[in-house]
């Protein structure tokens, strides 16, 4: 990533992103949205995918957002930026575009990513537009009331993973989206957590200007109050957790070349992560976990940082 | 409150104005709020930085504080706080304190 | 003139659909309407395929298949068998066929398969019966169904199958 | 003014759609191949290809994506066009509620075509019927050349109405079949659609937010918003098609009539097949003594009521040929419906007679057209008649 802020001291001071919304208080995605806005600056079209941030911020006759925002429906954010892409580049062409240098930005949910919208934004890729797509990844459907998702991890309880005697929450793993992105060659794709926000915008403004080139994708971690049943004061601190015990590690696909940033590149050394417990003891989603089966996810962690490993020597 | 008329609305459900929500104060959320004790304040910009409702007003000036000299200082826009006490969790030096809403 | 119907009878890739569409285009180059469209199917070769194609001088406005044919074109003589090309013909209504195939009706022919071997290099009729057909009805001239062919075909694969047509033209007998 | 000289081309329907998308300077393209469309994405990609055409063209991955990209792109200020048939409707009939919601200027093309199961590429409605009710301006033309002049006069209407437009047509029997055309110059076509200034559009300089929620106190208002402003398009797409004709020469009005002047019997029907077979079938009855006429509906969807009235006044019973089947509906044809609540509402109580024809493009022959006209005349059948089907 090119570096643009240095220290905090150099980020954007502007708002760009109303507040009185109606997102829950703590929420992790509320965070991703201020910065995401902050950091794309004025000239961008935003589309959004349905979820709980395109509903609670655009409560008919307001909305929270600042730039030009268009939400269509849940599975096609990344076909309608397309349209809006291919729109602002023939207007151009034709002399009838008087906003200048417009970015396109997509935001959509873990749903409308990984399951609903999982085709558009592949046709997306493929089709190289210029689009920077963001997803923020809570980990299950939350706008219906926290249904899983493939994202959802193993184990974790959901309104439809629910803990009984026979299934104890989710059955399967969560799904490597960064895998499936990364296979499209796009120019840049990167993970960000909203624990790390100097990493988050360094990366968000490194993903705008490759934009260039071609379509990239930022997968943020966004934690969910009501939805991972946590204190509403512990969102940065569980997201944080999330990187230091190497669950959700921090770290972008730049042409090719896969680099860990800080502070996952000292993490493939399992001795210098966290214990995985500490991240799932604050959660309830996860409060029925035995060791047993904390001890499998561990492994399969294990494995993802293994698998890690070797694309860090591609 | 009576509601405009259809014809009054702009079509497609287009909202026009930005940043509109600003008119939906969220202060009635709120059960605790936080109180920055500014002399505990270092300036880190964490509260600020984390804050999910943008809600950490950055004050440009020169304030002294316990003997040093900042050129900024941090408030809290009331109107807005949701009171989820992410700052108050964050801050290094527990300069910020959630105290219950008078009822 | 009234509508003038044609059926064209032939197998999938052999071409008929654009013969039938040639003659619609060199029809209305020439300033009257035409209409030509396939009996649709999935797109399979070898397949018997049917094409249809209305020429006026009135606008012309009924969409049904050909039923009774005024000019009858048969692009491969083992069709005679797989179905009736003559299925509705009436007595007046002449039958275009590539290679000799006797039929109570007024009969033109031509070796299609080999002036097309010979000039193509490969066995495709569609263009040669073109010729035949402005032989044997001169519902167009020579002349529309060069321009017409503008449109289908371009370069040195434009210039062979204007001389198949005119080969073909020249080559059609009466039987 | 009319022309100076005539450009007719030979074309088919889906050549006629891609020439008139040509002439009216479209910004973007949003397409997925489906048989029978797939020839219009042939020859626009074509004319983009020989720069013919300055547009861009998305290769979507999908039918939904193609209406979801054309949405984001009409949004954004472009003028757009998209083309999909049967199955490809469907698969986008969420967004066709939600583009006629947003109120955007979209044109499609759609040569109709039948739904599966069982799977058939054949011509009939079901799938246009089944998105007629989406919001959409819904136009059925009858030949290539309205295909063409339909479709120019669609971006003058939806840019003017802000509602999209179907200009939809028998898939095969008129997108695969070649007939003469008359090209406008696409200059004046240019002139004839002038981009009028969008009332919001995505764009930094002006942002606006596009697509919110809406709870139970605003939802109904737009809903209504959206009801009286395709009812209102009706006037617009009379004004376009008329000020077409003064520019080009050619107008078709709202609902097309043949001999129905002194018709007792009328065929009532839409698409290029139907109206044509009736026609020949029409004069087939008047040379056996039966004063029979045909009326073809062009505009169905702002549905042309007082048109549909005033055609049918002087006849002793009409029969409406329907091409598509609405599965357990009290009468299973669509058009059937709608011109009964037509005369319902307004008091009319004569024989009409249901006919669904067509199906899957079983063959409608003129014979059968004629017989609907001898049945009217005989004893109209009270119940639904399936035509041209093995029972």
């Amino acid at each position: 990533m090119k570096v643009y802020y240095k220290t905090l001291k150099d980020l954007p001071r502007e708002e760009l992103f109303a507040p009185g919304h109606r997102m829950c208080a703590g929420c992790g995605a509320a965070i991703a949205m201020r910065w995401i806005t902050k950091t794309i600056g004025p000239n961008a079209v935003i589309a959004n995918a349905t979820g709980c941030v395109e509903v609670t911020t655009t409560p008919y006759p307001e909305t929270a957002w600042m730039h030009p925002y268009i939400h269509v429906a849940f599975e096609n954010s990344a076909a309608v930026a397309s349209g809006v892409e291919a729109a602002i580049k023939t207007l151009k062409k034709k002399g009838r575009w008087d906003a200048g240098d417009t970015k396109v930005v997509v935001i959509a949910g873990d749903g409308g990513t990984y399951d609903i919208g999982l085709q558009s934004l592949s046709g997306m890729l493929e089709r190289r537009h210029g689009i920077l797509y963001i997803l923020y990844d809570n980990e299950a459907y939350m706008n219906t009331g926290i249904q899983r998702s493939g994202s959802t991890p193993k184990y974790a309880w959901t309104t439809t993973t629910p803990v009984g005697t026979a299934l104890r929450g989710k059955v399967q793993w969560k799904k490597d989206i960064m895998g499936i992105v990364m296979a499209h060659r796009v120019p840049y794709a990167a993970t960000a957590s909203v624990a790390y926000i100097l990493d988050m915008v360094n990366k968000i403004k490194t993903a705008l200007d490759y934009t260039e080139e071609g379509p990239t994708f930022l997968h943020i971690f966004a934690p969910c109050v009501p939805g991972w049943r946590y204190p509403e004061n512990k969102t940065v601190e569980i997201a944080r957790l999330a990187v230091e015990t190497g669950y959700f590690p921090l770290y972008e696909w730049d042409h090719g070349k896969l680099k860990l940033n800080p502070p996952s590149n000292n993490h493939l050394d399992k001795s210098k992560r966290k214990p995985l417990k500490e991240y799932l003891k604050l959660q309830g989603r996860f409060a029925h976990l035995t060791e047993q089966e904390i001890a499998e996810i561990e492994k399969e962690l294990d494995a993802y940082w293994e698998y890690l490993g070797k694309l860090t020597q591609l | 409150m009576s509601l405009p008329k259809a014809s009054e609305l702009p079509i497609g459900a287009v909202i026009p104005e930005p940043g509109s929500t600003r008119r939906n104060k969220t202060a009635g959320w709120r059960t605790l709020k936080p109180v920055i004790h500014d002399d505990r304040c270092v300036r880190c910009q964490l509260c600020w930085l984390y804050c999910p409702e943008g809600t950490i007003v950055e004050i440009k000036g020169v304030f002294k504080v316990n003997g040093k000299t900042y050129d900024t200082k941090y408030e809290i826009n009331y109107d807005y706080c949701k009171g989820c006490g992410i700052c108050a969790n964050e801050c290094p030096t527990k300069a910020i304190e959630m105290v219950p809403e008078a009822p | 003139m009234g509508i003038l119907e044609f059926r064209f009878h032939g197998r999938g890739g052999q071409g008929m659909v654009t013969a039938a569409q040639v003659l619609a285009t060199a029809a209305i180059l020439e300033g009257k309407y035409a209409q030509a469209f396939p009996e649709f199917g999935p797109e399979r070769r070898g397949a018997p395929v049917k094409s249809y194609l209305r020429i006026s001088d009135k606008p012309i406005y009924i969409r049904e298949p050909v039923l009774h044919p005024d000019v009858v074109v048969v692009a491969d003589q083992s069709l005679f068998q797989a179905e009736n090309p003559l299925e509705g013909a009436k007595p007046t209504t002449i039958l275009v066929v590539n290679g000799v195939y006797k039929a109570p009706q007024k009969t033109y022919y031509v070796d299609a398969t080999s002036l097309a071997m010979k000039i193509l290099g490969r066995p495709i009729v569609n263009t040669a019966l073109i010729g035949a057909v402005v032989k044997a009805t001169g519902v167009v001239t020579l002349h529309s169904v060069a321009e017409a062919l503008k449109k289908y075909f371009t370069g040195r694969l434009y210039d062979l199958n204007i001389k198949l047509v005119e080969t073909a033209f020249q080559e059609t007998k009466e039987l | 003014m009319m022309q100076k000289t005539k450009l007719v081309e030979a074309l088919t329907g889906n050549y006629a759609a891609a020439y008139a998308v040509k002439a009216s300077d479209v910004d973007v393209i949003a397409v997925y191949p489906i048989t029978p469309q797939t020839t219009i994405v042939e020859k626009l990609s074509e004319f983009v290809a020989n720069g013919e055409l300055n547009a861009e063209l998305i290769h979507v991955e999908s039918e939904h994506s193609a209406l979801s990209a054309v949405v984001g792109a009409s949004a954004a200020g472009a003028r757009v066009f998209t083309a999909t048939s049967s199955q490809g409707l469907e698969l986008a009939h969420e967004i066709l509620h939600i583009a006629s919601a947003m109120r955007l200027p979209i044109v499609m093309a759609v040569p109709a075509r039948a739904l599966s199961a069982p799977i058939s590429i054949h011509n009939d409605y079901g799938d246009v019927m089944n998105a007629k009710d989406t919001g959409w301006i819904i136009y059925i033309a009858a030949s290539a050349q309205e295909v063409y002049d339909t479709i120019i006069q669609a971006y003058r209407v939806a840019e003017t109405a802000n509602l999209p437009a179907m200009v939809a047509y028998d898939g095969f029997l008129m997108s695969h079949t070649v007939e003469p055309v008359e090209l406008n110059d696409e200059e004046e076509v240019r002139k004839f659609l002038p981009r009028p200034l969008r009332p919001y559009t995505l764009n930094p300089k002006r942002p606006v937010t596009m697509g919110p929620l809406a709870s139970p106190d605003w939802y109904y208002e737009f809903k209504y918003q959206q009801a009286t402003a395709l009812r209102e398009a009706y006037k617009v797409v009379k004004e376009v098609d008329a000020l077409y004709g003064e520019k080009f020469g050619r107008s078709y009005g709202v609902v097309e009539t043949y001999r129905m002047e002194d018709a007792d019997y009328a065929i009532v029907t839409y698409g290029g097949a139907a109206y044509g077979n009736a026609k020949a079938a029409a004069d087939m009855a008047r040379e056996r003594g039966i004063a029979a006429g045909v009326v073809r509906i062009r505009l169905y969807r702002p549905f042309p009521t007082m048109d549909v009235l005033r055609a049918l006044e002087g006849v002793k019973a009409f029969a409406v040929l329907d091409r598509a089947i609405m599965f357990g509906s009290p009468a299973e044809g669509p058009l059937y419906k709608d011109i009964a609540t037509v005369m319902f509402m307004h008091g009319v109580d004569k024989p009409a007679v249901n006919i669904i024809h067509g199906i899957g493009q079983r063959t409608m022959y003129v014979e059968d057209m004629y017989k609907i006209y001898t049945m009217l005349k005989e004893r109209p059948s009270k119940e639904v008649v399936f035509m041209g089907v093995r029972i």
